[in-house]
């Protein structure tokens, strides 16, 4: 928050100079008055996650239940919808161990690192117009993908920390994965940032906004590559091999209980909401609304309170049918909420004063509605998909994803070039460009699994050790 | 005011932590601290405006080479506690000899800025927000006169990337 | 904006810092990253004065050096493995086929 | 001028090659060959030259009489310089070529024919031996000396055939080498024929210094005109009257070498050996001590006969020693025990005939008398061999007897020969015994030396059938003295062994008809054939003049001899088969002389008294000296001496060279001390020597200010 902007002028006259106050706290105050909107975003951001982080548990367990056929948490509260507190409550009483032998130092520090790390990325991200911690940094971008790529450095310092195999080996696998999936996932981030030509945050939304298309069909590629490899940085399944259960108990948080692991877990989810809103800014448009600059079709704006009121409905539908009188009262109560944030959604449509308003509050809706929609895909390939061998992870990485990326960014670079050069429709030329990658990419496939399948030999083998990549 | 808050928190967490990364003997705690290390430079970076080379160090330095650094470590496993056994002369001379050096930098320094009309401070550098935006103005100076200084800098990261590789390459019949 | 003394002054440190680490320390990871320090205390004053001339060529002369030290730290540990793998150590004192 | 020769003549060589073929693959890798292949290449090798030789000697009998020659050389063998002889400088060379003219011929024809019987014969006979192959190889490589020997075109090739078979005779003597006798008879063999090829060697020298060449003749050479034969150079040199009949030198040249012949042919006095050589197997017996080798010397006596017929003086040295041979070797033969001890002094006193006949100057009857003897000695061999076969392994007569109907397939040829050598007509021995007696009687005018001569041949003659027939009764008549356990298992020998047996009787029986004629005064055949070569350079002066008697008197003296041999076959009757121990009473009533007899006039003992320990002292004194003067004084003293040299030099190196290098050494070190100090090999003290630099050049610099000032600016 110290990226303190110029404009700072028309705040300061918005409040009145109190004189009899000293110079001190006259100060403390102007530095209220001058960045209370990045303070008080700061608080949410802290105080917010846990809780969501919580909540997406659970709609996890709900969705894990649903694929499976059965109902999931129902007891805490109705639907389970008390359940993420309940396990707050539960984690935060546990008993705190730390091993003996373990470095007791960096025992503390790793996890806070990762979680320290996960929050402080998504200091950057806009999650509307309005609401945006670091608010011009000019690197916005690479701040919240390096930054986020310090949780690493919490991960593989708790598993050294804890002084056992398990942790040391799924701290060194992590590492060795994210090293390897960082770069795949850099090279779709800048073809992105090609079409985007600058690495503000807002500025790259508003270029989609001007270009009138979501990047996603310009570079579908790229985005393809992004979810891959952010599903691999996020350690999740397929992918989530350095918490294997089967192999090594829980990686390199073996060892740790309680509150530490749970700060691991928030940084873990955090970290899902970054790469999560990172491929929404990029890629999904950030929190512009379908078809945003098609004028006849701004009747769409009252979509989100639509939506919110339609959840309250089921609510109260719902509330009829719980078995103990507490639990209808509660989902009245819900409903109630749910109607109370439509109203809010709904009134500054009307009431011509409170327009300015509207972006920021739908901006947020449909950002957080994205993300969301990211996240689900998350939890679909994971109660979906195998787990992969280590092996297979590793080849993946280098052998596909990352040629794939290199050739994607060069093909990206070609269809700019059409398109400001040659004046093609940017449709066409990245149709072009995406099916000439995609064919690069099957050549490059086809050649590696040629040449595999002639050096497939006991040295060729003795080499994808777990200390690999 | 708050320039220099931040310039002195930056600096005394740098200074501070590499002092503690040089006399630590557990290599990882080194490591964590070199790394406190290089975010206070960062920080000082971000205060001098410069965000690219900010992020760069935070990419760069914390993301890749000190993660890189720590996978050493535990691949040598070296966790044992070192005695600096046969160094202890030589410690002292290197203390004595950095003494040395730093009071005749500071002398210089010291004595330079009373020299009549020609101190350090030669000109009052722009204000903040007058500054071209810095990650734009970098990449047009890099790509246009320094392209050819940057190829070769591509081009020592590949030698470097072969030669490591070459290096840590564990040969089939070593084991 | 500070003035160029107290950037000067603590690269001045960080250098000093750095070398001591380079001469004192056994274990030659160690030894690195205070080679790591060195170059930092380096781009501390390129970036300074680059912030003071108004000028960005020493922050381009600070990502080569950035550069710089990546490839170092590359080769520098791949050496390390290296020798740990011939000689089961990183101890500074026992690399002394230097003199041969 | 040369007649076109066919295939086999000018394919001479190959005749020894084959044998010296088969000889050095035995050698080399027999022990890796199966007793078949062994046998067959052998055999067939021996087979193949026999062939060759018979076909050469049938395209030499195309040939017009005048020029029955054929001379191949091969290759310049030794070239030597130029050298003054008496027959003016000349240059030395010697070829290695081959000769066959009508003497070569026969002896040829001889060697390969009864080579290969006996070959075929030890297949059967050595057929349960070890060193099968070894047997084998020696007999080829003793068959190439040998051809080399009578092919050779002159004296040195000769020589080199010499020493061959002397070389095989000694191998296969000690072939059972395990044996202390063996050895010591092929030891025996060796250094006794030692003796003789010293003078046959200086013979040759002479021959050489005298004529200037050792080529025997160079007829059948592309160009007469080539450097001359020995035979060109004495007709020359005679003719020139450089040479004159009965020259010193020619006597001498003739006398050594007649020692050689001695020596090979088992001669007085140094025929020691041949006794002992019958150590050997019993093929080799055959073969080597009765039909080819020791008739070397007689076929080289006869090779030079021109430079004998020139020296009276040692013509009739020739024939005295050869009339003393024959008879004291038969008398030595009346006492032996062992079968081939028998046969072997018979073999010597056979010789003694043959050098006789040499000797009065009937060369073709010496050869002729080679030839048949060649037949039947081997043939009594070759029968000795079988019964000592069917006996297994027994010799001594004491323990044989009634043999006769055991083995007949080896008895009636043993008959056979056992007439022909008695000289009992029509049989081969009759003929050339009584053409050398006859030729003596004709030299002897009136009662002189050769009518001496003659008397002894023919007590000789009557020796001779004595011995025989005691050994023939002694072996297959009367009462068999056999053990028992010997006795249940005699056996008839082998096809392999009986049919050469066979072969060689019908040889001993027809083998004297070519001389025929001689009967009815004609002249025999055989000696036209030999004719060319044996009559000497000059046949007006001095050739030897046969007196002519008539008919009559030639038919007396053949029943004479007849008469006496059939005398001592009757003795011999009488005294073994009819009242078999009448002949121990009269061992008895001789004790003196049957001792004497029965130890062969302690000759042996004799030689070791004389010179056997007189060289054996000789060399024990040498050994002394060796010892104590030269190995103590001269060897000893000069390694103590060096020893002693060398402490001081040793001292001398080690305090004061190496001193100086090792001090200058240290003085580097010295030196060198204070600046190795920096030199630690540690990276980091270079770092803090870096260090220490950049302050001491800050501290320099600083005096400046001005100048650091500008460059901060």
């Amino acid at each position: 928050m110290l990226l303190a902007s110029g404009k700072v002028e028309p705040r300061v006259q918005s409040f009145p100079v109190l004189p009899q106050m000293t110079s001190t706290l006259q100060a403390i105050l102007t530095l209220l008055q001058t960045w209370w909107v990045e303070i008080t975003c700061g608080v949410v951001i802290v105080a917010v996650v846990p809780l969501i982080a919580g909540y997406v548990v659970l709609v996890e367990r709900k969705l894990m239940a649903d694929m499976q056929a059965r109902l999931g948490p129902m007891r805490v509260g109705p639907h389970g919808l008390l359940q993420p507190i309940a396990d707050a409550v539960k984690l935060l009483l546990k008993e705190d161990i730390i091993p003996d032998n373990a470095d007791k130092l960096i025992f503390w520090l790793a996890p806070v690192i990762s979680m320290v790390a996960a929050m402080t990325s998504m200091g950057a991200i806009a999650f509307g117009p309005a609401f945006q911690v670091a608010r011009d940094i000019n690197v916005g971008i690479l701040f919240v993908i390096g930054v986020s790529s310090l949780g690493l450095l919490g991960i593989i310092l708790g598993g050294w920390a804890s002084n056992s195999h398990y942790s040391i080996i799924g701290a060194i696998r992590s590492t060795a994965q994210l090293v390897s999936y960082e770069t795949a996932a850099g090279f779709a981030i800048v073809s992105a940032l090609l079409l985007a030509g600058t690495l503000k945050i807002r500025a790259i939304v508003d270029a989609q906004q001007q270009s009138g298309v979501w990047f996603i069909f310009l570079a579908p590629i790229a985005f393809f590559i992004y979810l891959v490899a952010s599903i691999a940085e996020t350690n999740r399944a397929p992918f989530d091999l350095p918490e294997a259960e089967s192999e090594l108990v829980a990686g390199y948080m073996t060892e740790y209980s309680g509150f530490r692991w749970s700060l691991y877990f928030l940084g873990e989810y955090a970290n899902m909401i970054v790469v999560g809103s990172v491929a929404t800014t990029l890629f999904l448009g950030g929190w512009l609304r379908p078809f945003s600059n098609v004028h006849w079709l701004d009747w769409l704006d009252i979509l989100p309170p639509l939506i919110i009121a339609a959840v309250g409905v089921y609510c109260v539908y719902r509330a009829g049918k719980q078995p103990v009188p507490v639990q209808t009262w509660f989902m009245w109560a819900v409903a109630l909420a749910c109607f109370a944030v439509a109203a809010i959604f709904a009134v500054p449509l009307f009431v011509a004063p409170l327009k300015f308003v509207v972006p920021g509050l739908h901006g947020a809706f449909w950002f957080l509605l994205k993300v969301s929609g990211y996240i689900y895909v998350f939890m679909w390939l994971r109660f979906t998909l195998p787990r992969y061998r280590f092996d297979q992870l590793m080849h993946l990485g280098w052998y596909i994803l990352i040629p794939l990326a290199i050739v994607n960014v060069l093909a990206v670079g070609v269809a700019l070039i059409l398109e400001g050069e040659f004046g093609w429709n940017h449709w066409l030329a990245a149709a072009v460009t995406s099916l000439v990658t995609l064919g690069i990419a099957a050549f490059l496939v086809n050649l590696h699994d040629k040449r595999t399948a002639a050096a497939s030999s006991p040295a060729a083998a003795s080499v994808t050790d777990p200390y690999a990549g | 005011m708050l320039d220099s808050i931040v310039f002195y928190f930056f600096a005394g967490v740098a200074v501070a932590s590499a002092a503690l990364m040089v006399t630590r003997r557990n290599a990882v705690h080194s490591a964590v601290l070199l790394v406190t290390t290089l975010l206070a430079t960062a920080g000082i970076f971000l205060q001098l405006r410069a965000e690219f080379i900010f992020i760069a160090q935070i990419i760069l330095y914390v993301g890749g080479i000190m993660v890189l650094f720590i996978f050493v470590i535990m691949l040598v496993r070296l966790d044992v506690a070192l005695q600096h056994i046969r160094f202890r002369l030589q410690r002292w001379v290197a203390l004595f000899v950095a003494f040395a050096l730093g009071v005749e930098i500071t002398i210089v320094l010291l004595f330079a800025r009373r020299l009549p009309g020609q101190g350090l401070l030669i000109q009052e550098p722009a204000s903040a927000d007058k500054l071209p935006p810095n990650t734009e103005e970098l990449a047009r100076s890099l790509f246009s006169s320094y392209l050819l200084p940057f190829e070769i800098v591509s081009v020592l990261l590949l030698v470097a990337m072969v030669g490591a590789v070459v290096m840590a390459k564990k040969r089939i019949n070593d084991q | 904006m500070m003035s160029p003394a107290h950037y000067l002054f603590l690269s001045l440190a960080l250098f000093l810092i750095g070398s001591i680490g380079v001469i004192t320390r056994r274990n030659v990871i160690v030894v690195l990253m205070s080679i790591e320090l060195i170059l930092n205390a380096v781009n501390i004053n390129l970036v300074a004065f680059s912030r003071i001339f108004g000028d960005v060529s020493g922050q381009v002369f600070a990502l080569f050096i950035i550069a710089d030290a990546a490839a170092e730290a590359a080769v520098g540990l791949g050496i390390i493995i290296a020798f740990f793998r011939n000689r089961e150590t990183v101890l500074a004192d026992e690399m002394d086929l230097l003199k041969w | 001028m040369v007649t076109p020769f066919g295939y086999f003549l000018t394919h001479l060589w190959l005749v020894p090659l084959f044998p010296l073929t088969t000889a050095s693959l035995m050698l080399l890798i027999g022990r890796l060959l199966p007793k078949g292949a062994v046998s067959f290449l052998c055999v067939g090798s021996v087979f193949l030259s026999f062939i060759h030789a018979a076909g050469a000697v049938f395209e030499l009998l195309a040939a017009p009489p005048g020029h029955r020659v054929f001379q191949s050389i091969l290759f310049e063998w030794v070239t030597a310089g130029v050298m003054p002889t008496l027959a003016g400088p000349t240059s030395f060379a010697a070829d290695w070529g081959y000769l066959l003219d009508p003497l070569s011929s026969v002896m040829v024809l001889v060697v390969t024919g009864v080579g290969f019987l006996i070959h075929v014969y030890s297949i059967g006979y050595m057929g349960r031996e070890g060193g099968y192959y070894r047997f084998f190889g020696y007999l080829n490589l003793f068959m190439f000396s040998m051809l080399t020997l009578v092919l050779a075109n002159n004296l040195l090739l000769l020589f080199v055939g010499w020493e061959g078979v002397g070389l095989c005779s000694y191998l296969l003597i000690g072939f059972y080498f395990l044996k202390k006798s063996a050895s010591d008879a092929g030891k025996k063999a060796f250094i006794v024929n030692r003796v003789g090829d010293t003078g046959f060697l200086l013979g040759i020298f002479f021959i050489t210094t005298t004529f200037g060449t050792i080529r025997f003749t160079s007829q059948g050479l592309g160009d007469p005109t080539g450097f001359p034969g020995i035979f060109e150079a004495l007709a020359a040199m005679v003719h020139q009257g450089r040479l004159a009949y009965g020259a010193p030198v020619l006597t001498a040249i003739a006398l050594l070498l007649f020692v050689g012949a001695t020596g090979k042919s088992a001669q007085l006095p140094l025929y020691v050996w041949l006794p002992d050589a019958m150590e050997g197997p019993t093929p080799v017996s055959a073969l080597i001590h009765a039909a080819t080798m020791v008739t070397a010397g007689v076929y080289m006596v006869a090779r030079m006969n021109a430079i004998y017929q020139l020296s009276p003086a040692a013509m009739d040295f020739v024939a005295v020693v050869g009339a003393l041979t024959a008879v004291f070797a038969a008398t030595m033969a009346l006492a032996q025990t062992d079968i081939k001890k028998v046969l072997a002094y018979s073999t010597i006193s056979q010789l003694g005939y043959m050098f006789l006949a040499l000797g009065v100057g009937a060369f073709a009857a010496g050869i002729f008398h080679l030839m048949t003897h060649a037949f039947f000695k081997a043939l009594l061999f070759l029968g000795a061999g079988s019964v000592i076969h069917a006996l297994s392994g027994e010799q001594d007569l004491r323990k044989m007897g009634g043999l006769w109907n055991a083995i007949p397939a080896t008895s009636r040829p043993f008959l056979v020969a056992t007439l022909a050598i008695a000289g009992m007509p029509p049989l081969a021995g009759f003929f050339s015994k009584d053409e050398i007696l006859g030729r003596t009687i004709a030299r002897s005018a009136m009662l002189d030396r050769y009518l001496a001569l003659w008397i002894i041949g023919v007590f000789t003659a009557g020796l001779t059938a004595f011995y025989m027939f005691r050994l023939l009764n002694l072996t297959f008549f009367g009462r068999s003295r056999i053990p028992h356990e010997v006795e249940h298992h005699i056996h008839e020998s082998p096809k392999s062994m009986t049919i050469p047996l066979a072969i060689l009787a019908l040889l001993s029986i027809i083998g004297g008809w070519v001389a025929l004629p001689a009967l009815w005064g004609a002249e025999s055949p055989f000696e036209k054939f030999l004719e060319p070569v044996l009559s000497g350079v000059i046949p007006e002066t001095g050739a030897i003049q046969f007196a002519h008697h008539p008919l009559i008197i030639e038919y007396l003296l053949m029943a004479v001899s007849v008469a006496i041999a059939g005398f001592g076959i009757w003795l011999a009757y009488r005294l073994y088969l009819k009242f078999p121990h009448l002949h121990s009473k009269v061992a008895a009533s001789w004790p003196r002389l049957h001792k004497l007899l029965n130890n062969k006039y302690y000759v042996d003992e004799l030689y070791d008294a004389i010179f056997v320990n007189r060289i054996k002292d000789l060399s024990t004194a040498f050994a002394l000296f060796d010892a104590r003067v030269i190995d103590g004084l001269g060897v000893d003293g000069s390694a103590s001496l060096t020893r002693i040299l060398s402490r001081i030099s040793m001292w001398w190196d080690k305090w004061v060279v190496d001193g100086l290098v090792n001090f200058v050494g240290k003085f580097t070190q010295l030196l060198s001390h204070p600046v190795r100090m920096f030199q630690t090999g540690l990276f980091s003290s270079y770092a803090m020597w870096i260090l220490i630099g950049l302050a001491i050049l800050l501290g320099y610099y600083s005096r400046h200010m001005e100048v650091l000032v500008r460059h901060l600016r």
